[in-house]
């Protein structure tokens, strides 16, 4: 098989898909987006509590996807809990640079490690989208938005 | 125009025929391309692209325009493929082929300038749940904008679409039955002549979409009696950019034109403009002349290979790609209508089908993973997307042997 | 994508471009073609035909639709070629060029999905005189459906508009100025940028037409500050069948969505339906893909010969012609605007046009006689039709001479 | 010059193009058509008297266009006075199968001689519009309709 497959479809990956962290609705959140690829129909609905501070006191999604759009959702589900808003864009923006294949040297050091699965996604473009549906939708929760795009 | 003798009896020689498409001897990610989209585009023979070629490094003027030599030139070959498409649906009457831009265009036209202005507010259009959404949203279009409703007739858990179903829907305020010919998720063939017939039993006109009906089949609008057929160049082995739309003359005639500009025009003033006839009327502006000219050599291909003969090479991949995806376990075909084109979708379980498309890419597999913009089918079988491999004359045995071996190579991936 | 430096300061070397253009090297009955009808169409390079006939035989698939590895190459062709649209008309952002199939579909677009909505009776529109038909004609229909009023600026006997008339014609109920960038019969090349300033003054968006404007000098749309500024594949040496629209992007996400179909939705249901983003949700249907590649190409081509070059190498040449002609007895020039491009349109006192054309003809000559979709400008300067000769990049002073001489021809004929 | 030019315009056909003849409106005509050709703008109006017996009484044309439509129309006036309207329908097609270089042979003699001026038509295929627009309309006046397409 091919490399590049293999790294795309690591065991971690395939786990997280499999067994997503956080899924489901979260009863007490203040910030809810929507992000919806209409080329191929996926969803992820994130759920967000934001503290006082602005921190992300707690974290959920919903949705339907393929592997790798759920599996990026369910891991950044895990990294962001316990971020400030800043944070959790500061990622999100290492976060793309890494899945686009471009200089990722944004991302602190053990970010990088734990997003480093991810960074497979980068030899299919195509797929780019798939990895970044749920990002959005998270940026545009805490913009207060209603939807995201896709890109 | 002669219609050149179908090739039935002599052996289908599918490497011979690929030899004309030098897209085909691509590889990806260093495996042969073994192209199973054709449902989403076909690829184009050589013929098409020389034709075009040499019609803009020989021929090229615009059309209708000129006394010139070249704009003579032009705009002979222009009419010559008008000829070529009737020829190819049978049509009555040259003035009853009208160019547009794709099938989609095809489709707004008839929305627009056909119906929208018999539209009252709860007039109602009948669609089958298997429609493309270009075969939807202009109808949506009436609605949102002139209050008509949409009536939809559903299909068996097969795909199979009952033609009593579809008369059952028209009722009193019907103005319009809008049907594929042939679905571009299911491969259901729907018996439109008889859904023709019931329709205008009650009255009511019928448009078909025949972007991929018309691929797949001799199509013959004077035995169908259709009152509108809706083809797509890209997809019939041609260029992008143009489309057919097939429309009884008399229909034609009564309609207001679509798009103003140029040459569609008998006379503007500045308080007053009068229209030209059909087909003129219909095409607005500096047609897709070089585009005319590539599509009447696809159609000419198509009838050398044999339009029966290319029919029945392409089920028959089809249905061996059936068997052999039903063999597998976790595999769910998605349409086994009774009459069925070489078109075949299907869900793995518990592999979306971005990633099974994704994987079987790498084997060289093209096929096409989505909701193929039938939405409203997708919510009928409660799939989010479905795995497509549809088949053109140049596909191959071997190539659907290559697409199930590629199935298995995604079932490892995700064991 | 950086764009190429013009090479305004090396000589033009005509001769080495035409080597470009095939056709140009074609005889027409017996005499070597002399191509003045390039205001209908431009003949293309090689650069174009090799950049259409590389992307179907290497590259081609359909767009925005399948993962593999076809359809994620001839995407990002598809989406490249777009913001080398967005650098050749210096637009602020990507999502503000939206492909259509021609001009004509461009403004019936701007029509249809912006203002139509907008039109209550008694509106306003106002027009030059010296719009072409597609730049009439859908405001027509605004009129004959919605009650719009048109108001027309008269031009000068020289056919220059000044732009005070058109401020002048503004009242508190006009919705839309529609103008030409330049006029495809007069060649007057309008002051748009004041145009414009003076239509926003009055807070009233303005349409420029530029399918003739873009082809012979450099457009920015951002200085402009235009609305809408529209222009055709075919006219701008790349492939018929496409065409495209800039619009500010705060018109284009207000405006409803022109045609129905694929890739222009987000979700369709049986009920109801959601539009995507522009530039897609203008873009219904399988887009003209090909042409786009070709497009792409023939911009690339003007800005390697460089567009200020190329303008005024095409302006010497009409300028000679003009002095030819003058020079003439019972010639009479029509149109003599201060700012004029390459377009000289002229009678032949008892000549008509038409016998003048094809005279013309037989001396190897294409011009083009009629009313040049015009005939509210032909009614202004009281006459049936013109005889036309337009110049491109690749035409020289001895063609200019031919033309001359062909001229002298027809009059002996007449004498 | 080029002879299927000079075939063209004979001095025949500029004579009558220069000087029509039957050229003005007929105060008494019962059958009027027009014939428009919106390619290039030419216009044409029929006016024919046709007594009880359905002959062409009088016959007279007005209208703008090129050498070749005004001499074609003036040809055609001067051969149809006195003649049946079926016979008028027989020259017509006589003359379209003429000025398309088909086989003319269904015209008599007589007309085919006459109308030999008109035959070089046939080798400027975009010209044969302009020919044929004064016959179209005279037959959509005899038929009683108001307007003639040129083809
Ligand atoms: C000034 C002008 N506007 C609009 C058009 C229409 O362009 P198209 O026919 O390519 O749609 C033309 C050319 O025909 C033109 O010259
Ligand atoms: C059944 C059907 N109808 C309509 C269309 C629309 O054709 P196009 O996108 O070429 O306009 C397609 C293809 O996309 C189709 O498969």
């Amino acid at each position: 098989m091919d490399a590049d497959l293999r790294e795309l479809y690591q065991e971690i990956i395939l786990d997280h898909s499999r067994h997503p962290r956080h899924f489901g609705a979260l009863a007490d959140a203040n910030h809810v987006a929507e992000g919806y690829n209409p080329l191929c129909g996926d969803k992820v609905k994130i759920y967000l509590k934001l503290d006082d501070a602005d921190r992300i006191a707690d974290i959920a999604f919903e949705g339907k996807g393929c592997a790798i759009s759920v599996a990026s959702a369910s891991l950044m589900s895990e990294m962001l809990k316990g971020r400030s808003t800043e944070e959790a864009e500061q990622l999100l923006s290492g976060f793309l640079h890494l899945v686009k294949g471009e200089d990722a040297s944004d991302l602190e050091e053990d970010d990088k490690e734990h997003l480093a699965v991810m960074a497979g996604v980068s030899a299919f473009p195509m797929r780019v989208k798939c990895a970044t549906l749920a990002w959005h939708a998270m940026k545009a929760a805490i913009d207060g938005e209603e939807s995201a795009k896709s890109e | 125009m002669t219609r050149p003798l179908p090739k039935t009896s002599r052996e289908y020689d599918v490497e011979t025929l690929r030899r004309d498409f030098p897209i085909l001897t691509k590889t990806v990610h260093g495996r042969k391309l073994v192209y199973l989209d054709n449902a989403a585009s076909a690829q184009k023979p050589k013929q098409v692209l020389d034709a075009m070629t040499t019609f803009m490094t020989e021929e090229y003027a615009n059309v209708h325009r000129g006394v010139h030599f070249l704009s003579a030139v032009a705009t002979e070959r222009y009419e010559a493929a008008r000829a070529r498409m009737q020829a190819f649906v049978g049509a009555a009457h040259e003035d009853e082929i009208i160019y547009t831009h794709g099938g989609t265009e095809a489709i707004n036209l008839v929305a627009s300038s056909f119906l929208a202005p018999r539209i009252e507010p709860g007039d109602e259009i009948v669609l089958s749940v298997m429609e493309h959404h270009s075969n939807i949203v202009p109808w949506h279009f009436l609605r949102e904008r002139l209050g008509a409703v949409l009536k939809w007739v559903n299909v068996s858990e097969e795909g199979d679409l009952d033609p009593q179903d579809v008369a059952r829907a028209i009722g009193p305020k019907t103005k319009m039955v809008a049907i594929t010919h042939m679905s571009n998720v299911l491969g259901t063939r729907t018996a439109l002549k008889e859904i023709v017939r019931l329709a205008h039993e009650k009255g009511v006109p019928v448009l078909a979409d025949g972007c991929q009906g018309a691929v797949h089949g001799r199509v013959d609008v004077k035995d169908l009696d259709v009152d509108f057929y809706v083809m797509t160049g890209h997809k019939l082995y041609g260029p992008t950019g143009i489309g057919i739309l097939y429309g009884k003359r008399a229909h034609l005639k009564a309609m207001r034109p679509y798009q103003g500009g140029g040459e569609m025009i008998r006379v503007v003033t500045r308080d007053n403009v009068t229209y030209a006839d059909p087909p003129m009327r219909f095409e607005a502006g500096t047609p897709p002349i070089v585009e005319t000219v590539g599509l009447a050599a696809a159609l000419g291909y198509m009838e050398s290979v044999g339009r029966e003969a290319m029919a029945a090479h392409e089920n028959a991949l089809a249905r061996k790609a059936e068997a052999g995806l039903r063999a597998l376990n976790g595999v769910k075909l998605i349409g086994e209508a009774k009459d069925k084109g070489p078109i075949v979708s299907f869900e793995t379980i518990g592999i979306h089908a971005h990633d099974l498309a994704t994987i079987l890419d790498r084997e060289g597999v093209a096929v096409r993973a989505g909701h193929h913009c039938a939405q409203v089918l997708m919510d009928r079988f409660d799939v989010p997307a479905t795995a497509r491999a549809s088949f053109a004359l140049y596909n191959t045995e071997e190539e659907v042997d290559a697409l199930i071996a590629a199935v298995q190579v995604a079932r490892k991936v995700f064991s």
